[in-house]
């Protein structure tokens, strides 16, 4: 077990209302609109920039299933000290539509400031404290020449309200556009300025102090969890990747086309999930270390070649960036409903792992971890991200290069195989530890046959009792050695009376509601990193003496708090607080149910 | 050098007088026949009667899922592309379940020869209907007749751009192995589909039948196997019951121009970075 | 709950080894030989004729997944009661190969008799006190000019072993060959009695007696798990199947293709199981009850598939005979390993039903409830049956008509829908039993768009939290009312010490079991036959003040055992016996493990 | 008599100038054409921007998996053959994914009509390689351009016995509308190809791309679209940038020819069998 939470600073914060300047160690920013007016390339603008002067930010997107229209929204929390959740409030909203209003005002504090288009004419509820800034965010940008930079306008003002310099801004304009031409370089800077410049003449005395930033040599890292699995990947030594593009995960399969080529590897959009999955497999088998990443509805159609990894003994990494289900379901919004499929899916049964990375650290981390476990235990691996961990954009203070360790497992050498002399290897022999070393097609004395039926000790297919046992035994066996305890991490008393327990992306939230339940009362938060095998006997250490324990999951039927019951007993201590209309969980929706 | 006997493993367990017997002889021939050594083929098969040739053959096997040959041929090849990847299996395997993984292979020209055994029926689930048993066909699941057209594998392959098209018969072994060996040297993606009787479950299509009803192309000097039009419409004429290479084109195949192309097989890649090169990927995301 | 076992009958009794004529209150019979040899045709005859002058029989097949060689067998046991096991002992063994008897010896009684073809050397290992009488069947056979028939030779000869009269052999023969012409019909004849000649004349003393055949006015039913499925399916209104072939589900599409027909329904051998399962879906929509079959293979591809049915609330029957798994895995042998995908399968949550018949009757009786349940509910019911109770062959009492009840749920009238007189209909429309009327397509006004994405209540997709809070609560809200323990039967004392906890097919070993044990212990039987919902209450009743649980399951993680931990809680008490060789319990498996 | 406003439901949320507007539009007055009711009519799509027409249509309407439109249109055809089912949906959804379903219904001549919209990219998933895409095509997924050779939708369903294959163009309304009618006339499986532009993510195949190379057959008066192989030698010609009707046959539907087939559609059976009906099929098994 370890502590690998150092969210010590990321605990909610109630800003004093102060009109005028606000004193702030964080603060909540918001660019609302439709789908296609460029909401996220100012939210993009703003995080880039905040990051690379010494922030840390965490940007969280809300968008919707359809090219154009609907509403979508880029939230970006600010602070001096890391930060892996956009809080539960929202200090400034920037509105290009009355829609955006509407959907974000209840997330609002009393003194947030709405920047809005004045093209429209902004309406709030009766006794609302929030203060209005229009600014003719499409009136610049039109006499500017392009409508859409509206959104270089919105950053400008919004950065008088947090009373930024512009230039670093500048700089990350000039660098995104670059290829592009000086022309929209400079129309982009001037639209800025004008934002910036309207909003100071006119709203001089709204303004937001952030904390100073942090003094640093270079940017924080700026990543998405999706980003991190790729790069996890990659330094794992990936070099093979076959994907069905879905949503949210195809950003692995991006960063991957940037970066793997580089290094020989190849990837191949497949025309379904079960050809990505097993083509991915035959890669596995061919001697290189191979993946595939996929959500929900592309998950399902995995479950049968998931089997054959498993009885065949092929390496095997999937991952799994969750998302609303069940079937098309929710594809734009974040849910952490898969675990049972990961680990009771595919008909008959096979030893498997499955890795619920609580952190995009983790996502990256866990990557590594995925690929070593898949050729030690020659099993699947699955690693279940979401959509809020896989798609939310975080500063991270650096990434740990010692960890990136490349262990392949039982492999036999060529001498070992000219050594035996023989035409066939028995790649299925029943060892002790159930691992069986494998050569790679290719290797001469190597011959052997995977199967997906039962089979022998070289892969012939067998019927008879006595080998099925034994095989059956030997796959089971492998995973004796593994303990999912490694995964797990618990900050608390030694006896808690109550314990919050998570698995996977609810890390922050849960860390932040603890921080502030922790003065009155005797609490610990556990989380879990491996949902299977169940590290049942970490678990059932720290939750030995505890009152009440509060399951948190992104899901209906609380398929963690089920998995705790069936591994650890205690059902009638387990209370499940669960979210599942689409949203990540906010801070308060934890402390407000475990404060009764 | 190889010899036939280094290319077999066990005994197969097909019926006496199973087409796919002489499959698998031409099939251990012709790698003979090109002077490869056992461990550079692998020989990649789904489920069915057809399917077991993996666990026989000598050289490498993967025995994979029904109708799924062809994905994890692809990950095969496209991870080694130094192996000769051989896919292997039925006609329900391949033009039934695994129809849609069959014609993406073509069209990405995927280099691994593709051999089906097509005895128009399912072999192993004991006599049932398959997607190329013939219209009005009796089995058990088709007790009055299929009422369903038959696929045409062949005529399919070339539209969708296979770009080796070939069929053989289970009981012309010299032709058949002339056909793998030109398969399997042929860069891209080939289809090879043999007529491989099943003497069990299908008493129409018999080695009689075919004999009596097979067009040998290879022996029509007139024929010319690069036009493509012709091929079609020749292959339509007699009713897809031909042997011979039927079609052929030169056309990179998939590893050698798809993202990431490169000489070394990914097998042989060294997967350690060095710590600079490590930190230049972390450091992209300093932005 | 009901009582819904009567196999009072059935325990085990240990035959009197008597030399010359052996009393029997019931016997067990086999043949045995390579695949192709006709081992099951005599089987048949055998089977089909002992039923029909009044025997209960249980006939068990063992084959393998080849077509021809291998290592087959037929198993029959005989009774003057009803049977529902072909039994862990064997009597009478008739040896077409030296391979059969190898196979077979360990399972034979010392007073056992093998008949085997004089062709080859029978050897036994040295103390065996089994009788050998060696016949030449293939001799016969030949001379009556056709080799094949050996198998009726085998089967005169058993008729003088078993001291049957050969009269109804010889009708069963003439029906069964009747269309084949006369010449057939006699050879078969003169091999019977030649075989039973022979055995009269060299083995006079060898003679086991049969109890007296009960008086019947007409045959019991004869039938396989599968053939009641269909049965079952046809008599609940199914008038749609879309399958594709797979050991050993076929059979159910099999017997439908035979009589479905007749009532006007459709049977498609669909391309695949994602195909079949998704037209089963289609044809359910518009208005006819649908369902597929498959086993673990093709149920592990309708994973998709089961969450467009749970979210579209389309009622869908899925039955998965289950083999050995994982993968491809052992194609032609029991095990029941899939409820935990049955269970938990597929991305997401939505509801779903999981009835496991736990005998032949109750395959269809099953069936009419699978297709009430899913059109009450409105959601997939998935009826896991298993090779051993699919395949197997069983003398039936009768199936109580009474209980073929049409229940096709909430559908509005067209009446209904000419009153609102609307375009559309609101056919998911938030109830308060969850449960919403639907319109089958072609009714006027009834317009709705069913849908894999999260919708309102006419089938627009939607991303909204409330309303996709409201549609996940109002599907899971249906389940309410279901009450899964009407699928448990429990048999022993209201506070036994030990119960013995079964789903599925094992029931009539465990019913033996407990029998026998019932005399050294208080002890229970509890089967169960409904896995999902998991019938808490009712499960947890009986077991309240139990001290030891075995829960018998043919799989290798008791996945059985699992749900009780998770959902019953008695972590400590329950002792798992599970086999996952291929092979259905013995009774003795049972008894040995709760001895201890 | 229903008229079009009567097929239409909700506002389609496409982006604006999307190919799909037209193709629904199309839809819509092709069923005013052929006076049919809207509940007469049921539109089942897979997922995609184009799928998402089942719900904008006025007729029944199902919105099933991506891919998986086909059996779905399939099982509602065989269930109750008195509808009129329109599959459509993307070109991912019914040549990437969906290829095999729609293949076999082809070559079963399902009584359906499928229209796809064929943007030849991923729309939904904002910008991706599609089945149909160029080659060297460049998108999200193929920065470098694809290194696959497209799907040919309109040889392979003539090779693969779909009775009625057409292309319409959405920049071409009065001419789509004509196909839809026939196509939804025409007694089989109709394929109905329609290049539909994405104006947001394809930037190559664009409205005035298609003006410029499209061959409209429909105005070729020496073409005979019940003439197989010249249909396969035209399409081929124009890299099937055409539009029009290229090949029709007649041929029983599948429902006709089926085990089970009869005129009652099932949805109107009595399910109700006679005491004496069940027990008859009980004494089957008194053997
Ligand atoms: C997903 C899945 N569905 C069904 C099966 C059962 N099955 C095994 S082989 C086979 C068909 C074999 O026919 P074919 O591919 O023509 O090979 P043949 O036996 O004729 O050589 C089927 C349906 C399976 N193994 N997996
Ligand atoms: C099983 C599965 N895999 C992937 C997806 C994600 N997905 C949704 S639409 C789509 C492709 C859409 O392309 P196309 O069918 O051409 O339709 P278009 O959007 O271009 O109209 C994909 C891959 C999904 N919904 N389900
Ligand atoms: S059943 Fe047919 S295909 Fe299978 S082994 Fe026998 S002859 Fe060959
Ligand atoms: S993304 Fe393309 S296909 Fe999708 S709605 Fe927009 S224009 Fe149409
Ligand atoms: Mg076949
Ligand atoms: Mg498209």
């Amino acid at each position: 077990m370890q502590f690998c939470l150092d969210t010590a600073g990321t605990y909610y914060l109630r800003n004093s209302i102060v009109r005028g300047v606000h004193m702030n160690k964080q603060l909540t920013w918001k660019v609302g609109g439709a789908q296609g007016e460029g909401i996220d390339s100012t939210g993009e603008i703003l995080a880039t920039t905040l990051n690379r002067i010494g922030y840390y930010i965490f940007a969280y997107r809300h968008f919707m299933s359809l090219i154009k229209g609907g509403h979508t929204n880029y939230k970006i929390r600010i602070s001096s000290e890391p930060v892996r959740y956009h809080g539960d409030d929202l200090q400034v909203l920037v509105a290009f539509d009355q829609l955006s209003i509407n959907e974000n005002l209840r997330e609002m504090n009393a003194d947030g400031v709405i920047i809005y288009d004045d093209k429209f004419q902004a309406e709030l509820p009766e006794g609302s404290a929030v203060r209005l800034c229009p600014v003719p965010l499409t009136g610049i940008a039109k006499e500017l020449g392009n409508v859409i930079i509206k959104n270089m306008v919105a950053a400008g003002a919004s950065c008088r309200l947090l009373n930024l310099e512009l230039q670093p801004f500048f700089e990350v304009v000039e660098e995104k556009f670059g290829s592009k031409g000086k022309d929209l370089i400079e129309r982009n800077i001037k639209a800025i300025q004008q934002g910036y410049d309207y909003m100071k003449e006119h709203f001089a005395d709204e303004m937001f102090q952030l904390p100073t930033a942090p003094q640093v040599d270079r940017p924080h890292l700026l990543m998405t969890g999706n980003e991190a699995v790729g790069l996890g990947a990659l330094l794992a030594g990936c070099r093979f990747l076959a994907a069905y593009p879905i949503t949210p995960a195809t950003e692995i399969l991006y960063w991957l086309l940037e970066n793997m080529p580089n290094y020989g590897g190849k990837i191949v959009q497949a025309e379904d999930e079960i050809a990505a999955c097993i083509m991915a497999i035959g890669a596995n088998y061919a001697g290189v270390r191979a993946m595939t990443s996929t959500s929900g509805p592309g998950f399902s159609l995995m479950m049968e070649a998931l089997g054959l990894a498993g009885i065949s003994e092929t390496p095997l990494v999937i991952v799994d960036v969750m998302r609303g289900g069940p079937s098309t379901g929710l594809p734009t919004k974040t849910e952490q409903s898969d675990i049972n499929q990961a680990t009771y899916g595919s008909h008959g049964e096979m030893p498997r792992i499955v890795l619920a990375p609580t952190t995009i650290e983790e996502c990256f981390y866990y990557m590594i971890d995925a690929f070593n476990l898949a050729e030690r235990y020659q099993c699947p691996v699955i690693v279940t991200s979401d959509l809020y961990l896989g798609m939310s954009k975080q500063s991270v203070d650096d990434l740990d290069m010692s960890r990136v360790v490349i262990d392949r497992g039982a492999v036999v050498t060529q001498e070992e195989l000219d050594q035996r002399g023989q035409k066939t290897y028995p790649r299925y022999a029943v060892t002790e530890s159930g691992i069986s070393p494998r050569p790679f097609p290719g290797m001469p004395h190597g011959r052997f046959c995977a199967l997906s039926n039962e089979h022998d000790d070289t892969g012939l297919e067998i019927e008879d009792t006595d080998g099925r046992v034994a095989q059956m035994d030997k796959r089971f066996r492998k995973l004796d050695t593994f303990n999912g305890g490694e995964h797990v991490s618990y900050k608390g008393p030694e006896q808690p009376d109550v314990v919050l327990v998570g698995f996977g992306s609810t890390t922050a939230q849960i860390a932040e509601a603890f921080a502030e339940l922790s003065s009155t009362y005797s609490i610990g938060h556990l989380q879990i990193g491996c949902v299977y095998p169940f590290p049942t006997e970490a678990v059932r250490k720290i939750l030995a003496h505890t009152k009440q324990i509060f399951v948190i999951e992104n899901n209906k039927t609380g398929q963690l708090a089920q998995m705790l019951q069936q591994n650890v007993g205690m059902v009638d201590k387990v209370e499940a607080i669960l979210k599942y209309n689409g949203n990540p969980f906010t801070v308060r929706d934890i402390t407000t149910t475990v404060r009764g | 050098m190889a010899k036939v006997i280094d290319f077999k493993y066990d005994k197969p367990t097909w019926c006496p007088g199973c087409g796919d017997y002489t499959v698998l002889a031409a099939m251990q021939q012709a790698c003979v026949g090109l002077g490869l050594e056992p461990e550079q083929v692998c020989c990649v098969s789904g489920i069915g009667c057809a399917g077991k040739i993996a666990q026989h053959f000598g050289g490498y096997g993967f025995h994979s899922l029904h109708g799924r040959s062809i994905p994890t041929a692809t990950g095969i090849k496209l991870a080694n592309q130094e192996l000769v990847v051989i896919a292997a299996g039925g006609d329900g395997d391949g033009y039934g379940i695994g129809l849609g993984h069959s014609l993406h292979a073509m069209r990405r020209n995927i280099d691994i020869t593709y051999i089906v055994m097509d005895n128009h029926i399912y072999g192993l689930t004991t006599g049932k209907l398959s997607p190329n048993s013939q219209k009005g066909f009796k089995t058990k699941t088709s007790p009055k007749g299929s009422a369903e057209d038959p696929i045409r594998p062949v005529e399919m392959a070339i539209v969708t751009g296979s770009s080796f098209v070939a069929q053989a018969f289970s009981g012309n072994v010299k032709q058949m192995v002339s056909i793998f060996e030109q398969g399997i040297k042929h860069k891209g993606f080939s289809l090879i589909n043999v007529f491989s009787p099943c003497v069990t479950f299908n008493k129409v299509n018999t080695y009689d039948w075919f004999k009596e009803h097979i067009v040998n192309m290879d022996e029509d000097e007139s024929f010319d196997p690069t036009n493509r039009m012709d091929a079609l419409r020749r292959v339509h004429e007699v009713e897809s019951v031909c042997t011979g290479v039927i079609y052929r084109e030169e056309r990179p195949a998939f590893h050698e121009t798809m993202l990431g192309a490169s000489e070394t097989a990914g097998v042989h890649l060294d997967l350690d970075l060095a710590e600079e090169e490590m930190q230049s990927l972390i450091d992209q995301f300093r932005r």
